[in-house]
Order: C-alpha cells, then sequence, then structure tokens
C-alpha cells in the first residue's frame, strides 16, 4: 500500500543490485537507523539497554552466523554458544596478555580465534551432512566447555574458572555505562551485518547457497565444496566468536565457560527457526522475539494465573517458557519453515500489490 | 559459412565402471569432435548418464583411459572438468531451489570471480566491478535464452520447461567448450521441445560449443546431431551418423527388443 | 596409577553394563527413524519424562506395576499427540526440518514434565539391590553391581522382545515394510499415520523401560535428557537404522567412555566422559560414514 | 518558429536533435529495457548515433529524397534512423511490424524502397521472401544480428557495421551532416506514414517538417510538455500516433521516449518507467479495468468491500474534485482517504502513478470508462485526428472535459462541419500529399483548403467537437432513422464482456448485431461458476455466456431508448461470433478496427440469418494461425432476441 514503486527504474546494474532496490525501503532502514542511533539513546532506560537492547543485539550477531552456516550453506550446526565461548575466553585472553590492546581488535582477534575452532569442527563436513554433522558440533560444544573449564590458562587461574571482563574503552572513550555499550554493540552489529549481507549476495553467498541446495551440482559447475564449506564455519564462527566477546564485555561483564551450554546453542538456533532461515532479516527477529518472549510471558502469565487465584512460581514460569518455546518452534517449522522473516515478505509482497491479492 | 568439425577432443577408451558388484559400463570406446554435437541413446538404464558423469567426473571408471585435449588420464575430476570449460545439466533438474533464476545464473560464472571473500564482504569496489561485469554476461545469456520475464523469480517457483531452460543458462553462463546435456528435452512439450532445440543449434552454432547430449526423441537426435552413439545395458552396441546407426541392426533389434 | 588388569575389567564391565543402557535409549531412535525417517532428538526428554511419571505416581502411592501401567499409558498418549501434531504437519518435509523439530518436541516435553511432576529430583526404587555380586568379587575380586547385570538382563530381554514383535506380529511386519518403503507399506492397506503412532508408543515404551532403570540408578532428573545425547555417538557408531548396531554401539560408546575417563582422564583433568564419545564418533564417522550397520548411500545424479 | 542563438531557426528535426544535444545534452533522450536494465542514451549519444548512421546511409547510396523502410518494434536504434534519414534529406517509412511480407510488399514498392532498416532476423527473413518482387531493394540493415550470422547476402549489413562506417566517414569528413542539416528545408517530407486504410490500397501519407512540428509545438504548448516528461513508447511506429508523439512532440520538447523490453513486458515495463505522459488506444484502457476488476474478485471480502465503496466515492466526486469543481468538504476527506487506501496504491499497480497527461484516440471511448480514470485521478483526454492531420485535430483541454466530446480544436487548427454533417479541417498540420497520388489528394482536399476527414461530427454549444460515426459508416434504417453502428458498438464494448461487436441496420428495419465476447473476462467469470471450456468456440456457444451478454445488450437497449435520435436503434437480435476477429484475417485493420462491410460479406450467411428469424445457423470458417498453418473453425451459432424499451425505461417488446 505504501509501496509505490512506479518510476523507479534502473539504469544500471549497480542500481539494481543495491541493498534496497525500493525507495520505500531506504527510507524505511534510514528511519530505523535513525531510531536506534538517536532516539534509543535519548528515551532508552538502564534496564532497557541492559535487560533488552544489548543482548538482543549480540543475539542477533551470533543468530546472524549461525544462519550463515545454516541457513545460507545449509550445515546443522549445534555449537553456536562454544564458538561464542571460544570468542569471549580468546578476547579476554588477548586483552588481558597484550598490553594496549584495544578493544575491537581485541573482539575481532576472539571472533578468529573461534573462526579456527570453526574450521576445525567443519572439517567433517566434508565427508558428512545434516545431522551426522550436528554430532561435529556437539563435539565442539562439550569440548570447547570442558577445555575452558579444566584449563586454567584460558580464565587465568581464576578459581571459580569465571572471567571477569576488565574495562574498556574504545579510541580513548571509556566504555562504561549501559547506553555506551549499547552505541558500541550497535556499530559493531550494524557494521557486521551489512558485511554479512555483502557476503550473501556475492559469489560467495551463491557458492554457499548453491552447496546447501545441491552440493552435487554445486560441485559440478566448479564450486569447490571443501573451500566452500569451510569458508561457512570459519566466517559463520567469526561471528558467533564475536558475539561472545561482546556477551562478555557489553553484557555479562563476568563469564564462566559453564554460560556457554548446549541450551544457549539451541536458544540461537531457536531464533533462526523463529526469525527466518537464510535471511539476515530473520536473525534480528528472531533474536527480538526471544528475547522479549520471556519478559512477554512474565507481564502476561502472572496476572493471568493471579486473576485465577493461581500462584506462579518462577519454576513454572520457566517450564512455560519451555514449553511455549518448543511449541513455536515446532509450530513455525509447520506452518511457516522460513520464519517471521518471510512473514515479513510476504506482507511487503501484498503491499507492493495493494489493492489487488495477487 | 558452415559449421566446421574439427579434431578429437576428447576420447574414451575402454572405460568400464563398477558400483560394487553392478557394471554400469563395460568397455566402452568413443570420441568427440570439436564442435560437434554428439548424441548419446539408449534404452533407459544402458549406462548414458553414467557416461556423462565419467566425463566430468562425477564418477571415476575403475578401467580405460580418458584422453582430453591430448592430455592422457586415468579418470577425470569434477573440478579440473569445470575448470576445462565442462560444463553440463541434469537429467533430473540439479538447480538451486532456494536461489532465483539470476543468481542460479550467476553461481555459473564462480569459476571466473578473481575476488576474495573479504573484497566481497566489502563489496564497494573492486566485488561490485566485478560482480557487474558478470551481470552482463548472464544478462546476456538470459536474452540469448529468452527468459526475462523470470530474471528474479525463485527457481522453485518455474514450470518444468523454464527450469529445464535455465538450467541450459546456468551452463552457458560458464562459458563452457562442451556441454554435456542430459536429457535437455525430456517431460517437455513439443512447443518447448522446438524451443530447446533451437537453442541448442544456436548454442553450437554461434559460439562453437562442442555438445554431447542424451535424448530419448529419436526425431530430435536424428535432426540435431552429428554422430551418435548407441549403448544397451553398459555396452556400446553402435557408434555413427544417425544414418548409420539407423540402420545398424544391433540397434535395431535393442530398440526393438528382440533376442539376440 | 599402577596397571591392574582386574581393575581394567572392572571398568570394562562397568561400562559395557552402562552402555546397554545407552542402547536402550538408542533403540528408540533406531525404532523411529527406521520408521519414519526422523531423527528424534525428543528421545532423550521422553526417557525423563517417563521416568519422573513412573517415579511421580509410585511416589503418589500406587504399587509398581499400577504405576508402570498408568506411565505406559501416558507415553502412548504422548506418542499418538506426537504423531498428531508434530509429524503429520511435517509430513514430507526434510529431515533436518524434521529433526528440528524433535528439538522443539524436547523442550516442549521437558516443560510439560516439570511442569506435572516438578522439577527436582525423584528417586525410584525397584527393588532391586544396587550391591556387588558377592560371587564375582570374592572368585575374581570383580565389583559389578546386582543392579547393573539385571537392568542388562531387562535391556536384552527387551530387545528379544523387539525382535519378536517385528518378526512375528502383523503389526511388526507392517513396521519393517514401512521402514523399506512407504508406499509398500500403504500399499498393504495400513495407515501411514497409524504406524506412526504405534512407532512413537513403542518408543515410548522403550523410553519408559530406559527411564525406569536409569532413574533407580541416578534418580528420575533432569540430567536423563542428557542420555539421548549420548545415543547419537551410539548411533553413528552403529548404523542409524540397525537395531543391532544400537546394541553393538551403545556397548562400545559405554566402554570406550568410562576406560577413557579412568584411564586417560586424568591427564588432562578428568570430565572428558562428556565429550570423548562425540570425538569417537565423529573420527569414526570420517571412515565410515555409514556406520558399523549401517547401508552404504550412493548419490544418484 | 524557435530560433537558436546563432540565428539558425529549428524547423527541421534534425536540427532540433542537434539543439537538444547542445543545450541538454546529458539528459536522457531515449531509453531501453535491455539485458536487464533501462540503456540509456543522452541527447548527445543519440545526436552522434544518428549522425554516424547517417553517413553509413549515405555510403550505401541513400540520397536526399530517397526513402527508408523502417520495420520492427519500437527500438531506439529504429528511432534514431528516421532522424538519420531526415537528416540526409531523406524520408522515413516505418512500416508495420506484425505485417506478413505479401502486405509489406505494396509499400516497399509503392514507396520505390532502396534500403530497409530492420529490427532483426524475424523481418530480414519476410524481406527476402520477397525481395525478387522488390527490384528496387538494394539493401537491408538490421539492429539485432541474432541468428544472423550465418546470412551471406552482400546486401545484408549489420547496424554496427553501417555506424562504424559512417564514424570513418564523419571523421574524414567532419562537414559532412551539418552540411546536409543545413540543406534540408522545413518543407521537406519528413515522414511517410501509410493509411491502414479500411478500404484500398494503402496510401502513404506525405507529412512534411513544418506540419509535425506544428502539430508538436501545438499538443506541447496545450500540455505544457517539459524535457523531464517520460512517455512509455509501444504502439506500432507506423502508426501517426506513436510518430507524434515519440518522435515530433518528444524531439520538439526534449522529453525521453522509453521503449519497453518486448511486447509481453509492456505493462511491467510501464510500472519501472512511470512515464508522466501516456498514450493508449482505448482498447488497453478498457483491458487494463477488466483486469482490475477481475483481480479483485479475488480479493477478500473485506478489501473487496473497501474497494467498491471508496470507487463509489470516486465515482461521485473524482473526476469532479480532478476537474476542481465545487465537492463538500466531508467528500473531499473521503476521496483523500481513498486515495491514501485505494487510487493511489491502484495507480500505482497500472504504473500511472507519476501520470500528468494521458492521451487516449483511435477510437470513441464509453464515457464510464474515461470517468473511472479520471476519478481515480488520472487525467485521461481523448484527442482526435487523422494520419493526414499529424493525429491533431481535437484536444480536450484540462478541467474541461466532456466525456462525450473529442475536446476543442487544437491551437491552430480550423473546423468546418459540411453540410451533410462531415468534419472539415485545415490548418498546418494538413498533409503535403499522398505519395504518387495526386487523385486521391485533390479528393481528400477541397477547393477552399480543407480536409475532408470523413467522420461525421458537430461543435456543441461550448465548442466541444463531437463524433457521431465514420460519414459514410452513418446510414438510415428502412423507416428513416438515422443509424450510427459504431456508436452502437462502443456503448456494447463498454462491457469487460465484450471485446468487440458488429452492428447491422443500414436500409433494414431493425438493428442487429455480431459480438465477440471478451476471453479474459468471460473466461474468468465462467470459471467462478464453474462452467467448463475447452477455448473460444465452445464458451461462446454457452447457454449461460449467451445469458449474460444478452443482458448487456439489453443494458445498451435502455440507454438507447432514453435518447430521441437513437431510440429507434435498438438492438433486436444478436449472436455470439464462433471466433476472435482478427486483423490475420482481414476482419480487423492492423489499429483494430472493424471492417463492417468485409464482415457482414464473409459472414452474410449469418446476417442472414439474423434478419430472417432463424433461431440457428451453421456456420464454418477458415482461420490463419500464428505459424502460417490454415485451420477450420465451425458451430451451431445461437441467434437471441433482446427486449427493447420506450422512451421511459418499459419494456417495450
Amino acid at each position: 500500500m505504501f509501496y509505490r514503486e512506479t518510476g523507479q527504474f534502473k539504469t544500471s546494474y549497480a542500481a539494481d543490485q543495491q541493498f534496497f532496490p525500493i525507495r520505500q525501503d531506504r527510507i524505511g532502514i534510514a528511519l530505523l537507523l535513525l531510531v536506534a542511533f538517536v532516539g534509543v539513546p535519548l528515551f532508552a532506560t538502564d534496564y532497557w539497554f541492559s535487560a533488552i537492547l544489548i543482548p538482543f543485539l549480540i543475539f542477533s550477531l551470533a543468530a546472524l552466523g549461525l544462519n550463515i552456516l545454516t541457513g545460507y550453506a545449509g550445515q546443522l550446526s549445534l555449537g553456536s554458544a562454544a564458538f561464542m565461548a571460544v570468542g569471549a575466553f580468546g578476547a579476554y585472553n588477548f586483552i588481558l596478555r597484550v598490553p594496549g590492546m584495544p578493544v575491537i581488535p581485541a573482539f575481532l582477534l576472539g571472533g578468529l580465534c573461534a573462526a579456527a575452532v570453526g574450521i576445525l569442527f567443519g572439517l567433517p563436513s566434508l565427508r558428512i551432512k545434516g545431522f551426522y554433522l550436528a554430532v561435529a558440533t556437539l563435539a565442539a560444544q562439550f569440548f570447547v566447555v570442558w577445555a575452558l573449564t579444566k584449563f586454567g590458562w584460558f580464565s587465568n587461574y581464576s578459581s571459580s574458572g569465571v572471567i571477569t571482563a576488565q574495562d574498556i574503552s574504545v579510541f580513548g572513550y571509556g566504555v562504561d555505562s549501559p547506553m555506551e555499550k549499547y552505541l558500541l554493540t550497535l556499530v559493531i552489529v550494524a557494521v557486521m551485518a551489512v558485511l554479512a549481507k555483502n557476503l550473501v549476495r556475492s559469489n560467495t553467498g551463491r557458492s554457499w547457497m548453491a552447496v546447501r541446495d545441491m552440493d552435487v551440482a554445486a560441485e559440478v559447475i566448479g564450486i569447490p565444496l571443501m573451500k566452500t564449506k569451510l569458508l561457512a564455519f570459519a566466517v559463520s564462527s567469526f561471528y558467533c566468536g564475536v558475539a561472545g566477546a561482546m556477551a562478555a564485555y557489553c553484557y555479562l561483564g563476568t563469564v564462566e565457560p559453564d554460560y556457554f551450554t548446549l541450551d544457549l546453542s539451541f536458544k540461537i538456533l531457536f531464533m533462526i527457526i523463529i526469525g527466518g532461515v537464510g535471511s539476515i532479516l530473520g536473525a534480528f527477529l528472531g533474536s527480538g522475539f526471544i528475547v522479549l518472549l520471556p519478559i512477554f510471558l512474565n507481564i502476561t502469565v502472572h496476572p493471568l494465573f493471579s486473576l485465577l487465584g493461581l500462584d506462579v512460581s518462577t519454576a513454572v514460569a520457566s517450564n512455560l517458557e519451555l514449553m511455549v518455546f518448543g511449541g513455536l518452534i515446532i509450530f513455525f517449522l509447520a506452518v511457516e519453515p522460513h520464519g517471521l522473516a518471510r512473514l515479513w515478505q510476504i506482507a511487503k509482497e501484498k503491499l507492493r500489490i495493494w489493492p489487488f491479492p495477487h | 559459412m558452415a559449421r566446421e568439425i574439427g579434431e578429437v577432443i576428447l576420447d574414451l577408451r575402454n572405460i568400464s565402471l563398477r558400483f560394487g558388484g553392478v557394471k554400469a559400463l563395460t568397455d566402452i570406446s568413443f570420441d568427440v569432435r570439436d564442435h560437434e554435437i554428439r548424441a548419446i541413446i539408449g534404452p533407459n538404464g544402458a549406462g548414458k548418464s553414467s557416461m556423462l558423469n565419467v566425463i566430468n567426473g562425477v564418477y571415476r571408471p575403475q578401467e580405460g583411459e580418458i584422453i582430453f585435449h591430448g592430455e592422457h588420464r586415468r579418470d577425470m575430476d569434477t573440478h579440473e572438468a569445470s575448470a576445462a570449460g565442462i560444463a553440463r545439466t541434469f537429467q533430473n533438474i540439479a538447480l538451486f531451489k532456494g536461489m532465483s533464476v539470476l543468481d542460479n545464473l550467476m553461481t555459473g560464472r564462480n569459476l571466473k570471480i578473481k575476488t576474495n571473500f573479504l573484497q566481497q564482504a566489502l563489496w564497494w569496489g573492486p566485488a561490485q566491478r566485478e560482480e557487474i561485469e558478470h551481470r552482463k554476461k548472464v544478462e546476456e545469456v538470459i536474452d540469448f535464452l529468452e527468459i526475462e520475464h523470470i530474471r528474479k523469480t525463485p527457481v522453485g517457483r518455474l514450470p518444468y520447461g523454464l527450469q529445464k531452460r535455465v538450467e541450459l543458462g546456468r551452463a552457458l553462463a560458464a562459458e563452457p567448450k562442451m556441454l554435456l546435456l542430459d536429457e535437455p528435452m525430456a517431460g517437455m512439450n513439443v512447443e518447448e521441445k522446438q524451443d530447446m532445440c533451437r537453442f541448442v543449434l544456436d548454442v553450437n552454432d554461434q559460439f562453437g560449443t562442442t555438445i554431447v547430449l542424451i535424448e530419448h526423441d529419436m526425431g530430435v537426435v536424428m535432426d540435431i546431431s552429428d554422430r551418435v552413439v548407441v549403448l544397451d545395458y553398459g555396452k556400446k552396441i553402435g557408434d555413427g551418423t544417425p544414418d548409420e546407426v539407423k540402420n545398424n541392426p544391433e540397434v535395431i533389434s535393442a530398440y526393438l527388443g528382440t533376442q539376440h | 596409577m599402577p596397571f591392574s588388569m582386574n581393575f581394567f575389567f572392572e571398568v570394562l564391565i562397568g561400562g559395557l553394563l552402562s552402555g546397554v543402557m545407552y542402547s536402550l535409549v538408542a533403540l528408540g531412535f533406531v525404532l523411529i527413524y527406521k520408521a519414519s525417517g526422523v531423527f528424534n532428538f525428543a528421545q532423550g526428554a521422553m526417557v525423563y519424562f517417563a521416568a519422573l511419571t513412573f517415579a511421580g505416581i509410585v511416589d503418589a502411592g500406587a504399587p509398581l506395576w499400577l504405576a508402570f501401567i498408568l506411565a505406559f499409558l501416558a507415553m502412548v498418549v504422548l506418542g499418538v499427540l506426537t504423531e498428531r501434531i508434530v509429524l503429520r504437519p511435517l509430513v514430507n518435509q526434510p529431515q533436518i526440518t524434521l529433526f528440528m523439530a524433535t528439538i522443539g518436541l524436547a523442550f516442549f516435553i521437558e516443560g510439560v514434565a516439570q511442569i506435572s511432576w516438578g522439577a527436582s529430583t525423584r528417586r525410584i526404587d525397584l527393588g532391586i539391590q544396587d550391591e556387588p555380586i558377592a560371587w564375582l568379587m570374592d572368585n575374581y575380586n570383580l565389583n559389578v553391581s546386582t543392579f547393573d547385570l539385571v537392568a542388562a538382563l531387562i535391556a536384552g530381554m527387551l530387545v528379544g522382545l523387539l525382535a519378536l514383535f517385528f518378526q512375528k506380529t502383523k503389526v511388526g511386519r507392517a513396521l519393517r515394510a514401512v521402514a523399506d518403503d512407504h508406499q509398500a507399506a500403504m500399499s498393504i492397506g495400513i495407515p501411514l499415520q497409524h504406524i506412526w503412532a504405534i512407532i512413537w508408543t513403542v518408543a515410548g515404551f522403550v523410553a519408559l523401560v530406559a527411564g525406569m532403570l536409569w532413574g533407580a540408578r541416578n534418580g528420575a532428573q533432569f540430567a536423563l535428557t542428557y542420555v539421548a545425547l549420548k545415543a547419537l555417538p551410539v548411533l553413528i557408531l552403529g548404523g542409524f537404522t540397525s537395531i543391532p548396531g544400537a546394541i553393538v554401539g551403545g556397548l562400545i560408546i559405554g566402554s570406550t567412555e568410562k576406560l577413557a575417563e579412568v584411564f586417560f582422564g586424568p591427564y588432562v583433568g578428568g570430565g572428558i566422559e562428556n565429550w570423548f564419545p562425540y570425538v569417537l564418533a565423529l573420527l569414526f564417522l570420517l571412515v565410515r560414514p555409514e556406520g558399523l550397520f549401517g547401508e552404504k548411500h550412493i548419490d544418484r545424479v | 518558429m524557435a530560433v537558436t542563438p546563432s540565428g539558425e531557426s529549428l524547423d527541421t528535426f534534425p536540427r532540433l536533435l542537434m539543439h537538444h544535444a547542445r543545450v541538454r545534452g546529458a539528459r536522457p533522450a531515449m531509453r531501453e529495457k535491455d539485458l536487464g536494465i533501462w540503456q540509456t542514451w543522452s541527447w548527445s549519444q543519440v545526436a552522434e548515433e544518428t549522425q554516424a548512421f547517417a553517413s553509413g546511409l549515405a555510403q550505401l547510396g541513400f540520397l536526399r529524397g530517397d526513402r527508408l523502410a523502417i520495420i520492427g518494434d519500437n527500438r531506439p536504434h529504429l528511432y534514431g534512423s528516421m532522424l538519420s534519414a531526415q537528416m540526409l534529406g531523406g524520408i522515413p517509412v516505418p512500416m508495420y511490424q506484425d505485417a506478413v511480407a505479401a502486405e509489406m510488399l505494396f509499400v516497399l514498392q509503392d514507396a520505390g524502397i532502396h534500403i530497409a532498416f530492420v529490427e532483426d532476423q524475424e523481418q530480414v527473413d519476410k524481406l527476402l521472401e520477397i525481395k525478387d518482387q522488390c527490384p528496387e531493394l538494394l539493401h537491408i540493415v538490421y539492429d539485432d544480428p541474432r541468428g544472423l550470422n550465418h546470412y551471406t547476402q552482400p546486401f545484408l549489413h549489420s547496424f554496427d557495421e553501417i555506424v562504424a562506417a559512417g564514424r570513418i566517414r564523419n571523421q574524414n569528413q567532419p562537414e559532412f551532416i551539418a552540411a546536409e542539416i543545413a540543406q534540408g528545408r522545413t518543407d521537406d517530407v519528413s515522414v511517410m506514414l501509410y493509411t491502414s486504410g479500411t478500404t484500398g490500397k494503402p496510401k502513404g501519407v506525405c507529412q512534411s517538417h513544418h506540419a509535425f512540428i506544428a502539430s508538436a509545438r501545438g499538443g506541447a504548448e496545450f500540455d505544457g510538455l517539459r524535457d523531464t516528461d517520460d512517455i512509455l513508447s509501444y504502439l506500432p511506429m507506423a502508426w501517426v500516433g506513436d510518430h507524434l508523439f515519440s518522435i515530433a512532440q518528444a524531439i520538439y520538447a526534449g522529453f525521453t521516449v522509453n521503449c519497453p523490453e518486448s511486447g509481453d513486458t509492456v505493462l511491467t515495463d510501464l510500472r519501472e518507467i512511470g512515464p508522466t505522459y501516456y498514450f493508449a488506444p482505448p482498447r488497453v484502457f478498457e483491458n487494463m479495468l477488466t483486469q482490475v476488476m477481475i483481480r479483485m474478485e479475488d480479493a477478500g471480502a473485506i478489501k473487496r468491500g473497501m474497494f467498491h465503496y471508496f470507487m463509489d466515492v470516486a465515482k461521485r466526486c473524482g473526476a469532479e474534485i480532478l476537474d476542481g469543481k465545487p465537492v463538500s468538504a466531508s467528500d473531499r476527506l473521503l476521496y483523500a482517504l481513498g486515495n491514501l487506501l485505494v487510487y493511489g496504491p491502484l495507480r500505482n499497480v497500472l504504473g500511472m502513478t507519476r501520470i500528468r497527461v494521458a492521451y487516449t484516440a483511435g477510437a470513441a471511448i464509453g464515457p464510464d470508462l474515461c470517468r473511472f480514470y479520471r476519478s481515480i485521478g488520472i487525467n485521461l483526454k481523448q484527442l482526435y485526428g487523422q494520419t493526414e492531420t499529424c493525429a491533431y485535430v481535437g484536444l480536450q483541454p484540462d478541467r474541461e472535459i466532456k466525456f462525450d466530446s473529442v475536446g476543442k480544436p487544437a491551437p491552430g487548427v480550423e473546423i468546418k462541419i459540411a453540410d451533410n454533417g462531415e468534419i472539415l479541417v485545415k490548418g498546418p498540420m494538413l498533409l503535403t500529399e499522398y505519395y504518387k497520388r495526386p487523385d486521391a489528394t485533390a479528393e481528400s482536399i477541397n477547393a477552399d483548403g480543407y480536409f475532408m476527414t470523413g467522420d461525421a461530427g458537430f461543435l456543441d454549444h461550448d465548442g466541444h467537437l463531437k463524433i457521431i460515426d465514420r460519414a459514410k459508416d452513418v446510414g438510415k434504417l428502412s423507416g428513416g432513422a438515422m443509424f450510427a453502428p459504431n456508436y452502437i458498438e462502443n456503448k456494447l464494448k463498454f462491457f469487460q464482456y465484450i471485446k468487440e461487436a458488429v452492428c447491422f441496420g443500414h436500409d433494414r428495419d431493425m438493428v442487429c448485431a455480431f459480438i465477440n465476447i471478451d476471453m479474459g473476462a468471460v473466461g474468468n467469470w465462467a470459471e467462478r461458476r464453474n462452467i467448463a471450456y475447452s477455448g473460444y468456440t465452445d464458451l461462446a456457444c454457452k447457454p449461460a455466456v449467451l445469458e449474460l451478454i444478452g443482458d448487456c445488450v439489453a443494458k445498451v437497449n435502455a440507454e438507447l431508448a432514453a435518447e430521441e435520435l437513437t431510440a429507434d436503434t435498438q438492438i433486436h437480435r444478436f449472436l455470439v461470433l464462433h471466433k476472435e476477429l482478427d486483423p490475420d484475417d482481414d476482419e480487423l485493420t492492423r489499429t483494430r478496427k472493424v471492417r463492417r462491410g468485409f464482415i457482414a460479406d464473409k459472414y452474410a450467411v449469418l446476417v442472414e440469418a439474423l434478419y430472417t428469424g432463424k433461431p440457428t445457423q451453421f456456420i464454418e470458417t477458415e482461420v490463419k494461425f500464428e505459424d502460417g498453418r490454415r485451420g477450420k473453425v465451425a458451430a451451431d451459432l445461437v441467434i437471441r432476441d433482446v427486449p427493447t424499451y420506450d422512451a421511459q425505461g418499459k419494456r417495450a417488446a
């Protein structure tokens, strides 16, 4: 309805291949960025930053990483949390052990460590597919958490295995308040989302999708399977690693290896299933959904139950959450396997041809 | 200006291929000349697709020798084959279902992409220039195959005949020297077949592409191919011009199903 | 630690016996995988649900036999509902989608189990002594628990029972037909949905037995869901479609993880049985992706 | 006449082109959807390329006064070649691209074509087919080389080859083209357009630069056309309307001509370009409306309800708001809401968001159709003219729209109504002559210098011109009432279910009609009622369809009854034809006008049946298929009686 595309014609391939070929989308995204960078910092409270916005952004980044691997390259992974852990502990150790290590390069180096681990555990993908591969990533999940727990060096021999993120600063500005951390996270996530979009719209992304859709045909047209799959593992783990580092430094402050459990991996998997497999937007939608759902349940279930004269313990609430998560996953897989992103896409298609139905 | 058929560029000698205990191909020799249209025919299960799979390295024969552009080798490798300009289509359409027609065709050009993934992540600059350059080539293929109207449609939504055409397009996008077509006209109606025949002939004619094709429609085979090889139960039973093959008693009996 | 042959055997036997339990869980996977091509990640949650239900009913004062029957009925309901709500809408979806759906199912079942019975650990007492078998202790100085042996026997009987069920009953034969070819199964006049429901029920039964045994050993607790994860490497070793494979795989995983933990673990700080089976499975996959008893799959193009 | 700073007057198209290249050289002159994007030529590029092509043509031996045949779809190179020919003082002769070879033969011979510039292999093949019969045809130049690389004929040249040769020549003789352009005179013939001719052989209408520039200037000033305007050129280049809009006005005002990717993609391309200036014959607007209604039928109940509600609002006040007439505040508010929810999006999906001026001509447009487009905010107007008058006689001024008129006399045009009702016109836009047909020229222009349009009409008291019918087609029923078949046919064609209609009645006691149903609309209607059908003929014979059409005819009768002049010409009987009328079968002209006389002869047996009261009639007809094959279509047609009404709207019979 609000999409008025008449007269938006393209006279060059560059214009045809831009991020948002439709002018209304460009306006929309510009407004969104304006709100995120200016509007939110003006109005949001510390609670909003620390409990909702920062985790939302960080999980979006992790989901983006998993979506690159699972959604675009078609390789199922149950070990996203492990790669986040590598990123977190990697960044911690770089800052700890390299004097004067700036924080953003440390995040990136943490991501690179995760990428290296990702490649290692991605090696089996050359011979195995589908949920067989899930086993390889499970191995990564358990092995990494085990190694980080067992080898004190990683946590600088902290007795509890917990690391405390050092104070950080970017270009001399201290990043202390939740708002500053939010802005740092936002910048990194935005830039990495742009890079991811660039990757998936160029030859790298097409090769991933080719391998995902039909690997034999991909091989026959000259796409090197090994390189393509390992690159997907590397890039995906890099994204998860950076997300892990940011989780440690911008969100949690103190972390232990046991934070990065299989459940966290599942949570990220759920984000992409609900948000949309194979969609950059889906990573954000899924993350937003999963971050907000418990809050939503909290504010709806309690009044609902107390209305019925029932007292809801936190245990029941968290179990309800489990059930809702599980139910939603099944619901989305059955009804809309491409998740919220597809729903948005369908809505957009409808708006573009409004008032016609098809 | 007539099309000139050149030297032998691909020579398969005594190829045998087994899956476990099953013999798919037995001691088959045949050659392909530059610029020709070479048809492989035979009843179902004769080993035709296996033959193509041997040529581009999907299968590796247990015995035999492949001489490609004068180079002797035991077998082909898919990557070497594609790098050497061998492209193909599949009997059961092997398009990338989740991608648009344009993207499918663009994958056909992957071997010609020079930028690395870091440049592609940054996009603006070399990667974009390269992307545009390849887009132009792909658009020419789209124009050639007359599929402008479905350029941005996901291939999964296309009808069968168009999918076949898109798959040919993906192969053509690679600017192949040799094109292997596995039943390009199977399941098409008369009109679609005519179009496909025209495209195959045009490819051969305009770009000088050597074509090896498997086809069931005898009319088509006899019309467009220069030479025909006939397989039956994994063995070669005939080889020659369409007329020679048509009059070969062994071929006739294989097709009519009489006892040997 | 000085290497003692005796100790080695003790660990081995202990490992083999816990391997039997892995086998039992893996069996549930294989049944469902064979019949419907679904890799049921929720098998662990089913074991947990079964154990918790059984323990809960017993705690409420019911005799063991009644608790067993009621818990079994609960598993039947669970199986039928799963078929209706999860499998049917997802029919013809890629395997990987079904797999992810069962992850969702696992979460759902875990939530249901804990809301119904509470999240605390419940003890299960089947009346079997968990004491070393005196005869082995006396003659060979081997510490083998009676309970483990009985559990192994029960598991063995269950496998035998399943084999009979598959070979001798009409339903069993139909199930095997389904495993081979969905079309063929439908042509013999059995609705696919019924077969799936039956299979899920059988898998529920297996989960119940496994849950009772595991629960009696370690208590009916959330950790049971992780047992299911151990079944994954078991299946990779044994092959996804092979019942003997599940048994052998379970024994291998059970014994090697214990041996590795005891003899290799101390050098790296212990706790390696968490990941050892996966790494073992992974290495095995690289050598023989189809598993010990699986069928080799050739991609045709 | 505009004059450049150097004192040169811009009185020929090549001079105008060179002027644009100087003044707005970087602005887009033409675009074409090709290889996925809108390839763009700036004015300076067009000037350079057309000069190169002109030199290349000269190299081939193209001389002053020579005719250049141009055959193909709307392509920038083809448009450019018109200017190339004009630069050399030659005359472009655009021809209908969908004509078969035999039909082209006459024009090629009549115009004495030496060089033909054609689009592609298809056109080359046609010319090769008849080349032996055209000894004067010396060279064929083609634009698209696809499939032509094995053609070895020495007289075949590619566009690129000619342009390359021309560039070299222009380098060596930089003053050549400029000198040629300087030699051009404003009274030179700028183009020859063959009238499709409802009767007899086509005639080449010679129009001078002066005539077309005058028409273009009149139109451009009338509607305020600017160089920022965009037009989508998709109608045949041989048709005078396209020449006026895509060449004369575009080159005069300097706006951008956009060529669609192919005939199949016009609607998509329309949406992409979003022209500001648009032209389409009534049938295009009709089809578009039909499509809108069909597509809305499939919408959900709420959306459909909303659509119809706001369409009613638009019907009530939309056209008035566009015309700036007083409308109540509440209606204005509702209309604004409707604009947000329905009209705006509708204009968008139709590709009409940016349209400032849209014209229709070529046939009468139903008032309701016109009202529909105006009511949703599209400034759709009618114009009137012939090939002989540069399609420029009457124009509807903004805000003075009368749905049943074709507007006021255009600037510079003088209109007179002859005693027999025929419209006579005079002005700068009149043709120079019919090529090699002094007899026809003399016949068409009377002693006072008026061109006889052949249309019957009158000027109303506001000075608006109203067309009744072709002058020679206005007949009389045997009872003496005036019978204007076109008028009735247009009323019938306003129904979405009726595609064509042919009425008979001259010298007879009553009016009867042949109907062609609209396959799309009726097919859709049938599907929604679960009526299965195998094709046009089958569908046309369904009793339910006859019922449907019968209702439409009855409604037309009611309308006819309401007017004194037409009350006696209500349709008494009709039949639905078993095949679609087709230009390939000579039943329609290339511009899709019905050839009533031809049809009456061809289907004499059906006409006979209508008037003798027979309930059914068997008919078999030979048809030409697209691929050139021939076949037969046969059917037993049912003839139905229709109720007629008296002036009070009561059922009379």
